[in-house]
Formats: C-alpha cells, structure tokens, sequence
C-alpha cells in the first residue's frame, strides 16, 4: 500500500474527490494546510502600510490506496487539481507498512 | 449645565431657542425635567457603551494571543476608576478650586455623599456625576492602545489609576470646572478634545516611548485577529459617541440636537474621506481604514460639536481622516510603537480639531462673544484661547505621564518580561484563551 | 409630526390622549418639548445601531472569505449615504415638490443651511433630519443582501448612491413629505413599509437577476461563517427597531407606546411561528430560521405599527414568517441568487403588512376617517389605496434599479472577475482578512 | 408607579423631591409626561437588548459544538414567552388578585385588549406592560444557565413556558402587584431580587440536580468557546441592567437617577472585588473572573437600588463577590453541575442582596416608614421582612420547578440522549454549526 | 522506527491518549482533519433547504515508536478507540528513518 | 528523495523558514498541530478553578528534500529551532517514493 499526500488549492477539493470517487476511491482524509513556495503570497494592508503573507492556503489531502490504484490516482488527482497556475501544488508518495479498520480489526488493503 | 460649555455659548443658545428646561413646579431648585433627566440617563448608558466597544475595537487588532488581556486594559477601568471616581473622582474635579486651582474639591462629593437629593436645573446630581465618571473611565483606556501586547496586568492598574489622578483630574477641573482656570479663559471644548483625546493621545505616545516597541516590532508583520470584532466596535463607538458628545449639553434642546447632528456629519465625512484615501493610494478600500476614518472624524468633532455648523463639520472630519493618515505614515517612518494609534488618530485627530474648530464657529455666538468681551472676537482670538488650552495640556500630560511611567516601572513593574510576551498576555497573565473553536 | 402618520390617524391620535408636547413657552415655535426631543435623540441613535446589527447578520452568513466586504456594504452607506443626505437628501425628500412632485426641494435644506435654530412641534429639525437620514442609510444596505459576494465595492458605492438619488429620494418624497402625492393619498406606512422593505426587497430581486447567481450556486452548499454573530446581529437590529418604528410617530406619546409595543408583539409572534414550521417540517428548530423569524415580524409590522391592536400584531408577525417562509422554498425552486434573502424576507414580508394592515386597523382610526372623506371608510378602501402606493413603488424600483445596473455595470463595473470571486472580496478588494486565529 | 417600590418609600421620594411628572394638562388620567415616556421606551429596548446580551455571555462559556443551542436558549424566550405576556401574562401578574391571591387576572390584559389608551402617571400602560414582560422573558432565560449542554430544545421549550406560568407569574404577582401580599407585607425588591434572580437561582439549582451532571463532569475540563464574546455580554448586560433597574423606578427623576448610580456603583465595586481576590489566589486577574464580579455586582445592587446610597451600593457589590466566589468554591466540592452558575451568581448574590440591604437603607426612608407603621422600624425589622419573603419565593421555586422538571421528562422529554450530547446540540437540535471559517 | 498515524473520532481522543500513556508512550502529535469515507455526513439546514456535509470532522494521532512497540500501539489504540460504529477510523503505519530531539541533538529512539 | 516533519515551537517558524531558504530550500507545507510529551501545559483557570492543559500548540513543517539534503536540512533546522527548552520538538525523516508537480506533471526531483 502507499500514502498520496497531495497539496491542493482549497476551492479544487471537490474536484477532487470527486474525481477519485470515480475511480472507486471512496476514503480520504484531508487538513488545512499553509504553504511557501514559488507562489508568492498575497498583500495585505495594515492602516496604511502594505505588506506580503508569505503562507497561502493549501488543503493537504491524505489517500492510502493498493499499490496498483497509485498511478490511477496520482493520474487523477493531477488532472482534476490542475489550473495551470503557479502553486497548483504537489503530490508525494509513501510507503505504508500496514493498515488497520479500527472498527473491526482488518487489516491490510480490506482496511480501506 | 454650566460644567461643559463657556458661558457665552450657553447664553447665546438659550437666548435663540428659550431652550430651558420646562419645570413643572415653582420652586426650581427642586423640579425634575424628566426629558432633559432622560437624555443624561440614556446618555451615560451610551456612554458606558462605549468601553465594551473599545474593548471590541482594539481587541480585534492585536494577535489572538492577546485578545483577552487586551480588552481587559478597557474595562479594568469600569472597576477601578469607577470606584475611584465615586471616592474621589468627583470632588478633585468639580469640587471648587484647591492647591491654586490645581484640582477641586467639595467634602459633599466625596463618596457622593452630599448629593442624594440635589437637583440641577431640573436634573438630578447624581446622574451628571455618574455620566461625568463615564468620561474618567474610557479616557485611561483609550491609552491602552498605545502600550498592547507588552505589559503587566498589575502595572497597567497602577499606571490607570495615578494617570486618573495626576492628568485627567486636574485637567478636567481646568477645563470643565466652571472655576477651572481654563474654563474662565474660554477655551471651547464641549465634550473633551482636550480632556480626553488630547490628553489621551500625548500620554500614549509618552508611553508608547517609555515602554519601547514590542518584540520584532516593526519587521513583525500586523496580524489582527478579529477584524470583524473591530468593525462591530467601531459600530457601538459610533452609537455611544451620540451620548458621549449631545449628553455633553448637560440638557436635551437644542444644543444637544446640534451637537448629535455634527457628530454624525463628522464621522460619515471621517469615513468617507478614509476610503477615498486608501482607494487612491492602494485601490483598495480596507475595513480598518473605513473604521479608523469613523474614529478619526468622531475625535475631531468632540470639542466642537456645539459651536460649529454642518459645513465645519464636514470640514473637521475631513481635515482630520486626512492627517491622522499622515500622522500614521509617520509613525512608520519614525517606528515608534504606537501600537493601535491612540496618538496617531486621538491625539493628532482631536487636537486638529480643538484648532480648527476655531474658524467654522457659528455666526451667533462669535457675535454673542464680542458683546461680552466688548470687541469684535475674532476666529484668530479664539484660535490663541484653544492654543493656550492644548499647551497646558500637553505639558501637564507628558510630565506626569512620565513621571507615572518610571513609577510603575520601578515598583510593580510595566514593560512584560520577554517570555510573557511571546506566550501572550492572556495565557502568562489572565490564565485563559480567547477562542477555543476546536 | 405629520411627516410619518396621515392626517386622520394623527388628529385621532390627539383627540384620543391629548398627547400634544408639553410646551413650556408661550412662543410655541420656540418652546422645546425635552421628553420627545430626548426620544427622537435616542431613536436616532438605535436606529444607527441597526447598521453594526445588519452587517453583523450578514456578514455572519456568507463565507469566510467574504465577511468583511459583506459587512463593509452596510458601513460604507453610513458614509456614502451618510454624506450624501446632509448635502441633498433631505431637501430632496422633505423640501416641498418640484417636478411635478417627482421629488422635494427646499433651499434651506441644501447641507441643512437653514435649519440651525429651527423647532417643529417641540423638537429641533436637525434631530428629525438626522432621525429622517437614517433610514435613507440603512435602506440601499439592506439590498447588499442580494449581490453579496460577488460585486466590486466601486461598483457597489456607485450603485447605492445613483440608488439613494433616483429611488429612495423620490419615494420617500411620495410616501412621508406632507405634498406627496401618495401621502395625500392616504397610503398608511409608519416606519417605510413600502419607503424601506419593498423598495428596497424589489430593486434586490432586480439587482440579483440582473447580476446573475455566484459561481457554483446553488450546487455550492451555503457555509455561513459565524451564525452567532448573525444571531448577535438579529438581537441589536430587533432592539434598533423599537427607535425604527417608535421613533416614526416623531414624538413621545400614546402613538409611540404603540408603535413599540405592536413592533414588540409582532416579531415575537414571527419567531415563534418559523420556529414551529421549522420544528413540523424537519424536527429541528434552526438558530438562522428563528432570527429570520424576527426578521419577518419586523419588517411585516413597519409599516402598520400605529394603527393596528396586538391582536393585529400577531396576526401580522405570523403571517409574514409564514408567507417569507414559502418565498424562500420558491427561490430554491427558480433558483435565482437573492443571496441573503432581502426579497424573501424583506420584500415579501413587509408587502404583505402593507396591504394586510388594512384588515387590522384600530376601529377609533376607521371611524375618523371615514369622518374626514365622509363616508363609511371600510378595510376594502383602504386595501385599495396601499395597492396603489405599492405598485408605484414596484414599478420606480424595478425601473429605475435595471437603469442603474446597466449604468454601473458599464462604467466601474458592477459584477467582479472570477477569479476575485473565487480569491474572496476581503483579500481582492479589501486587502484584509475577517479572521487571524492562528 | 406603585408597581415597583413600596408606598412609604414612593411617598418618601416625592416629599423629597416632588418628582411628580410633570403633565402638562389638567386631566392629569389623560397627559402625557413625554420625558418619563421616553424614559420607559429606552428602558424597555435596554432590558431587550439584555437578551442578546445573555445569549453572548452565557454561548461564549460553553463548548464550540453547543453554541448556537446555548444562546437560543435565551433567545427562544423573546418568542414564547413574548407572545405568552400578551396572552395572559400581564393578566396573570398585574391583574387584581384571584384564587386567594395566588396570581392575578384582568379582562383587559387579555390579550392586552382593553389598555389601547389607557395612561397611568403619565405613561402609557402599553410601555409599562412591555417594560415588565421583558423581565418575564429574561427570568427563565437567566436558568438556562444550569442546563446547558444537555437538554432537548421542545423539553426547555415545555420548561420555560410552564415555569413562567407557574412560578413567574403567582412570584411577580405577589411581590409587584399593589395587591399581592408580599408586596402589601413590605418586601423591598426593587428591580426583581426575588421575582427574577433567586427564583431563576433556585429553580436553576433546583434543574441542575434534576438533570444530573454533564457526560464526563466535573473531570472533563472547561472549555469556554469564545470568552471574547462572554465579556462583549458582559458589557451589553451592564449597559443594559440600567433600563433594568432604572426603569423600574417607572419615572424618569430623582429615584432613576439614584437607581442607576447605585447599579453603576455596585457593578464597579463587584468586578474589583472579583479581582482582588483571583489577585490573590492565583495572582492572575481572569477576564471571565472579571465579568463575573460585575454580574455579582449587578445582581446584587437590583433589589436594593432605589433604597441605598452610594456606600451600601459599594459594600453590596463587595460582599456579593466574595460570597459568589466561595458559592463557586462550594460547588466545586459538592460537584453538582450548575453548568454556568445561575444559582452559584444569580441566586446567591441577588439572595444576599435582597436581605443584606435592610442595613443600608437610606436614613430618611426608615423615618418615613416608622411613621408609616407608627413605631421604631429598625433594619431588623425589614431584614425579617426580606426573609419572609425570601421563604415565600424559595418555596414556590423548589416545588413548581421539580413537578415541571417531571412533567417535562415524562412527556417530551428534557435531558437529551448520550449520542445527542456527544454530538452537540447544535449539529443534533439545530442542524447547524456555530462557526466555519475554513 | 515506525510512525503510526491513527485517524479517530474526536471525542475518543483523552481515551487513546491515556492508552498510550499506560504502555509508556509519553509523546504524540495531534492534528485535527476532516474524514471522508463510509460513515456518512450529517445533515445541515439552511433556511429550508437541507443538505449532507460531506466530511467528517476527526482527529489524527502521530505518534513515533520503536519497532518493537507497534503492534502493541496499534493494539491498544484499537481497543481505546473502538466504539463499534462506523467511521471510527483507521491506523496506518509507515516506516521512518531517523528521528532526531531538536534541544539535544539525540539521534534514533533515544529522541523519542 | 525524503519527507522531513519537524514539530516545532510556533514562533520559531520564521527562523526555520528563513534558515531553510539561505540552504535553497524555497518550499514547504506547515499545519498548525497540539503536541504532547515531556513539556508539561500551562495552567488555565476557570472560575476558580484551577486545570492543566495537555497538549500545546506546535507548528508542524513539512519539507521534501533530495536524499543528499536531509543532513544539512537537519543540521539547519536544529540549529534555528533550538532554544535548549524542554519541547523544542522533534524531527522525523521517511522515505519517499515519489514527487509530482501537479502543474508541469514533472515528476521526482525537478518536482520540488
Ligand atoms: N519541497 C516541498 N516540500 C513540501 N511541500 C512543498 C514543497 N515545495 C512546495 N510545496 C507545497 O506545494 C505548494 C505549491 O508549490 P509552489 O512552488 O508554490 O507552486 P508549484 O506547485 O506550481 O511549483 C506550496 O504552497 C507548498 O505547500
Ligand atoms: N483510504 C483512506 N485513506 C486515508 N484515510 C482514510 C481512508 N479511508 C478512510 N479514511 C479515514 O478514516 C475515516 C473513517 O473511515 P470510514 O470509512 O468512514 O469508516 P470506517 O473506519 O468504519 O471504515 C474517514 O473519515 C477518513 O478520515
Ligand atoms: N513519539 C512521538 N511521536 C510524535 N511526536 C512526538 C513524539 N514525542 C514528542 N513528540 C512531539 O514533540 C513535541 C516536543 O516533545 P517534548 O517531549 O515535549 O519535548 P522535547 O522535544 O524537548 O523532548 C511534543 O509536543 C510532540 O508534539
């Protein structure tokens, strides 16, 4: 099993998981997140001064799925998460020794 | 009635609307004008309304850390000056003349105790004493803003509490006290541009001095946590300025109808211009900058409020969103930590307008004037009276201040130690959180 | 006095209790009534209260990203409107007609000139001016409900002072000035049923249709960002309300007791009733559907406060929550954007007081009346005369309402760019954010 | 004017001060005293605005996830028991007493048919029975306090209603009706001691033992979800609690006046107090501490306003903090689960004030009352009164309230399920969230 | 060393958090996210309209462990976070590669 | 390529920020995270009451770094996060398969 931890731009979550509903990916966890990078932040004004935020918005979404689902879903993910723009967002994998359901117990890829 | 307005003025507007209280029984001394009776009550209710809505207002600039302790700074002074002002408070400044007219004082006013039947041209004493406690208590809190986020808890009290003493019983004897030296001298001032927002604002800045800046300050960028609360606040200062400024006329005629009138002119004008500011200069029009254009045209209306017109009262709220944003842009420049402005837009605001108001005086009463002074009195005279009133205030407010200053400072203790401050005020000193949306 | 009330019901209102002011001068031009002066001070300022208490229930109810350019549509009225009135507003409103009683004028009124030591009826005209100004303030801020979250401000303050200039000015002319055509018509509108709710709940409607709905609606599930301040917001605008219609009989008697009381009574009875068909349609009571109960009372009751009994007021109260109610079912049905409801609940709600008040009229009032025109007046009479008044104020919204968009839309712009949209106004326009919790 | 004050101490006030108002027409039944008018209207939108108020300070004290449940808890009562005081509520109290005096009943307060004109000392009897229904709808609001987070929204509902029935209505009855026999026997409750506090702090005790404790108290540790907005409530509570106990003075003269500054001591001295002693204990000063004082304070003054003088009113509000604080101690120890401390604040802080009073009442009142009774009426004397009536209202308030809370879970239930408290109310009751500001 | 990521019910936190503290593991780190899967939102009205809100508020538990101590970790979060309903979570488990205390610069399990 | 999570004290943020620029580490997702473990809550009163909270608020950066950058990103964020207070944090290191820039589709290094 692997974890696809994607970075994302809030207003796309839907699309998102949507998306990966589709392709029969019906669990995630999701966080908000702040992120720095080649984006810059937006300014704000302070009683006549201005300044940048140098964090922006990120919604990080957590996915374990099976090994073979880990293209399908980067694929996916890619495709309904992408504007074009600067700080679409990035998308990481990770290997996943185990997973339980808490609930009753399985483990491994029934755990999902 | 007398307490805030120059005797011309007050004899003028009597004269153009027979506005007296309307007694219903002969024996004056003693009759009740139950409308009159009503505006002071209601008007020290707007005025208490004030202090959560300062409390709202500055609150809502600081960083979450500080949210609590920073609207304690406001109404910690509902509890100690207003039992200070019960004690004391009235008698040093409405007393008569002591210590060569430094302060007043009358026995019966101490603990109000002489006052539990007496009535004022139709207004019950108690009422004018507790809608004048009002005034002691947001005056102080208003100087919080200068010294957010960095101080203690203890200290502050103390620093509240002999600057009530030492600045703003003094001067409101001066100024409001019909023997007040100030007062004699025909200084305009109806609902204290010097006795609060002057006096305020040149006492923050002290301590804005004394205290230096807050950790990072400036490179730290400005993080207000609650905007929104902000805005409300300066909502509920706008509602509560009706009382703080009409309730001045001590009566509900004419005066107080004038004087509510050009507070509103003022602030819509103050805001108006504050956005019309920040458009040009950034094509944005920011939320803080519409609030702030509200304050900046309710302090400098609040001296003046009576004697000018509608048009020197678009004017005054205009003149002052324009250079309390200046006095702003020089505070970044210069980089001294005025934290939320107490100088920047009470001080610079208010005492533009304790000046200016000098050329929008209604006709009637510079003409009312000369008559009693026996010569044509001219904006130019009144301009020197109000100039002599701001210098005596600014010396009296700078000196104790400083002096209060290193007081506290070598005692209780004022300026936060580096580890309470980056934990905040609220967890290091008042032991709670201000939100906890989890 | 006769500004809000036709003749008949006041006259009646006089024979009834007596309750002329209580001079206490001979010159009764002159004489100061302090008790309805201190009403029309305190009614001004609750009335200010309502803008803080309806940005705080809108802005409670958009997202995040918005709330404080949804909050800043009604401030920035306090200033734009604010400034207006004082220069133009109220000689177009309550100056005597010109053409042809489209809208008032009067030379003194031009930036209140003229009125610096008038007195009507005991109380000064500045105060029933700034009483008047008020409501011309609040009136182009209720309609921000309906293009909420998606306008540029620039475009927006366009709007509402074209709004303000062509709609409100002329209306409340027709409606309130004693020359009006509709006023000498007999339409019954204390407190702006037709001047305030349904004009302003049609030009919403037309602005929502013609700005088209927010991207993704109404598949976007609502997320009101803070439903405790729109609850806060609903506790001021009900209390703001009691000067809103109280305040409207322009004195401080019998006609305002009732005017408080029938306001009282009817949102009570709206709350109450949405709370029961919220509870019967999905067994839960929502803290949004109650205060749009309130709501619902209020603006159902405006027009109708001093003429009908209790009986009547909850009549009216439950009605309106009833009828808003399916109003709001339907927008789902055409899904139009009337983003915060202003049609829905204002439009709808207040229109059906104005019409159905005519079924609930105070019998001494019927009476009088049909004294005055001389002959039996009955509810079907008077129906007849509130349909008249509400389809000129339909057909001058709507009309003129269209005529703005286009020009706004054309010139600054009225509807905002996508990607603002998405970004939130707060940081598109404002630069700001509501909230900083970290 | 009887209504709130026992005659001695009215004839009393009027010898002093001939604060008759001031009618301005021979037929005194039919003239209106604007300024005691205008006074009532203000003092009737200050108690509403006390509702909000509570809404903020008691929603800001629990956790996120009951927010919204919380505040309609004090907001619901606008509506029930707003229309149920039309129905039959001022009926119930102030009519003529029935039933061998249990409660009262008036044909004409049915449905406030038969008071359309009726005026009484110059007031209109419409703001006089909208004034006193505001206690009524604040009263079981302030239980609330002591169910919070665990009851089902119809059971409160169900509550409310019948406790306003059964307890309210016989209570205020007894105690504000010229015919009841308490008020007959001299019980001094000023602004509602006994009819509003103790028997709201009883009866809350009384709930609270009845429900048992919260899932997981008193382990579970606090969580108060926005002490920002508790101490906004705070300030609109004070503000408020001047129409509270100043307008029960139903005048607008010398009695108000002592009122208010007895209300504004008493605050003061409370919150300081509350202060000191978390100085001391923890040497911290907590915001939530503070504002406890000042409901301490508040509470304490509200039966004792008119009688005392300024140092009475500072030694109330003093010893009502330090007996509040260690009735929270207390509960602390006990470990039942008055969530927000109505009983703990409201009850034992009011309970102290309605008989500790009797040793600061005004000189000249004792004198007036000896003759009045023909003997030495000493402060014994009076405190046995007080306790009398004390008695009287701790009975009615155990028993009533404990059949109620019977009643109520026997039928539509009152402590909600496990899953449901878990979930919170407002997700569970209301289907809606507090906040969301993703 | 293993990082265990527990995502359960909020309220079952203080429960898993004593669990751990018994078998002596005395650090952990919380965050709190929103779960999409099979246990279904709960339902939100707005004047008059109702409708599912899709996610799922819960807590993430992140927790570092010596090998030898997974499957015990894992064990007892299951049983202190059980409450036999759906959507009581999962535990995954990943592997790490170095851990470090940032006051002392200890390196490996001695920095947990 | 490698994941590091940091669990650092809040306002240190800027200096690790700005520390991991100077060594060209220009991105990074934050969370805000509770942490618990040696250092102790702070105290918090409630009407007279007196109770510890448990977990403190931490600042959580995630970085994915080239293999041959962990130890300097190491080194580097000690150094800036250290105040030799207990609760400084820690840093975790995990393996990860793979990065995807979700605008280019670049995948691996050149992703980050
Ligand atoms: N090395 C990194 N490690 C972890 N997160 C990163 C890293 N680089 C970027 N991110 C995350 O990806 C988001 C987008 O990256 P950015 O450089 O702004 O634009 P783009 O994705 O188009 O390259 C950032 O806001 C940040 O949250
Ligand atoms: N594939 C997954 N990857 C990451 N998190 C998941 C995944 N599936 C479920 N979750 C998380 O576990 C939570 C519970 O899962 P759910 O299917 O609702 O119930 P259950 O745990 O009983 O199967 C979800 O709310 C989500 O946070
Ligand atoms: N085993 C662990 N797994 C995950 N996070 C941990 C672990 N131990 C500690 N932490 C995190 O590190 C933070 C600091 O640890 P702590 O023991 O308080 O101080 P120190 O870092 O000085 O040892 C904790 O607040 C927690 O967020």
């Amino acid at each position: 099993m692997k974890k696809i931890d994607a970075i994302i731009k809030p207003y796309k979550l839907d699309d998102v998981k949507d998306a990966l509903n589709e392709i029969g990916i019906k669990g995630m966890t999701i966080s908000e997140v702040k992120g720095y990078g080649r984006q810059k932040g937006h300014k704000e004004i302070y009683r006549g001064a201005e300044y940048v935020v140098d964090f922006v918005p990120k919604i990080k979404i957590e996915v374990v799925v099976s090994a073979d689902m880990v293209d399908k879903a980067i694929e996916v993910i890619r495709r309904s998460a992408n504007t074009g723009k600067i700080g679409d967002g990035k998308i990481f994998v990770t290997p996943v020794d185990m997973a339980v359901r808490i609930r009753t117990g399985e483990q491994g890829e029934g755990a999902l | 009635m007398f307490v805030r307005k120059n005797q011309a003025a007050l004899f003028l507007s009597a004269l153009a609307t027979f506005a007296m209280p309307n007694f219903s029984f002969a024996d004056q001394a003693q009759a009740i004008d139950t409308g009159s009776t009503c505006w002071m009550l209601i008007s020290t209710a707007l005025v208490l309304l004030m202090i959560p809505g300062l409390a709202m207002f500055y609150g809502g600039l600081v960083r979450t850390k500080n949210v609590l302790g920073t609207m304690m700074h406001s109404f910690v002074c509902l509890a100690v000056i207003g039992v200070l002002w019960v004690v004391c408070g009235y008698a040093l400044t409405f007393g008569s003349s002591i210590l060569g007219g430094f302060v007043g004082w009358n026995p019966d006013y101490f603990f109000l105790k002489g006052i539990d039947d007496r009535i004022t041209n139709g207004i019950p004493e108690y009422i004018i004493a507790m809608f004048q406690g009002k005034f002691a208590i947001i005056t102080p809190a208003l100087i919080s803003g200068a010294l957010a986020e960095r101080v203690y808890f203890r200290g502050y009290i103390m620093f509240v509490a002999l600057w009530f003493l030492l600045v703003y019983c003094p001067l409101c004897h001066w100024i409001w006290s019909p023997d007040g030296w100030l007062f004699k001298m025909g200084v305009i001032d109806l609902a204290g541009g010097l006795v609060i927002h002057v006096s305020a604002g040149v006492s923050a800045l002290t301590v804005a001095l004394f205290l230096g800046a807050r950790k990072g300050y400036p490179k730290m960028i400005a993080q207000p946590n609650n905007l929104v609360m902000t805005l409300m606040g300066a909502g509920l200062l706008w509602v509560g300025w009706f009382g703080f400024n009409a309730g001045s006329t001590l009566s509900s005629g004419l005066d107080t109808a004038r004087a509510l009138t050009m507070t509103q002119i003022s602030a819509a004008s103050g805001a108006l211009t504050w956005l019309v500011i920040e458009a040009i200069a950034f094509r944005k029009a920011t939320a803080l900058g519409f609030a702030s254009g509200i304050l900046a045209g309710l302090v400098a209306i609040t001296p003046a409020a009576a004697v000018v017109k509608p048009l020197g009262a678009l004017a005054l709220g205009a003149f002052s969103s324009v250079i309390c944003y200046y006095a702003l842009k020089v505070k970044m420049i210069l980089k001294y930590d005025d934290t939320l402005d107490c100088f920047g837009i009470h001080g610079v605001g208010s005492g533009m307008g304790v000046l200016v108001l000098s050329f929008f005086i209604r006709e009637s009463w510079m003409v009312k004037t000369s008559e009693t002074v026996g010569y044509t009195w001219t904006a130019w005279d009144q301009l020197f009276v109000q100039l002599k009133g701001m210098g005596a205030t600014i010396l009296l407010s700078v000196v104790m201040t400083l002096g209060i200053c290193y007081l506290v400072q070598k005692t209780l203790g004022f300026r936060i130690n580096e580890e309470a401050e980056v934990l905040g005020l609220d967890q290091a000193l008042h032991g709670e959180r201000g939100y906890d949306f989890t």
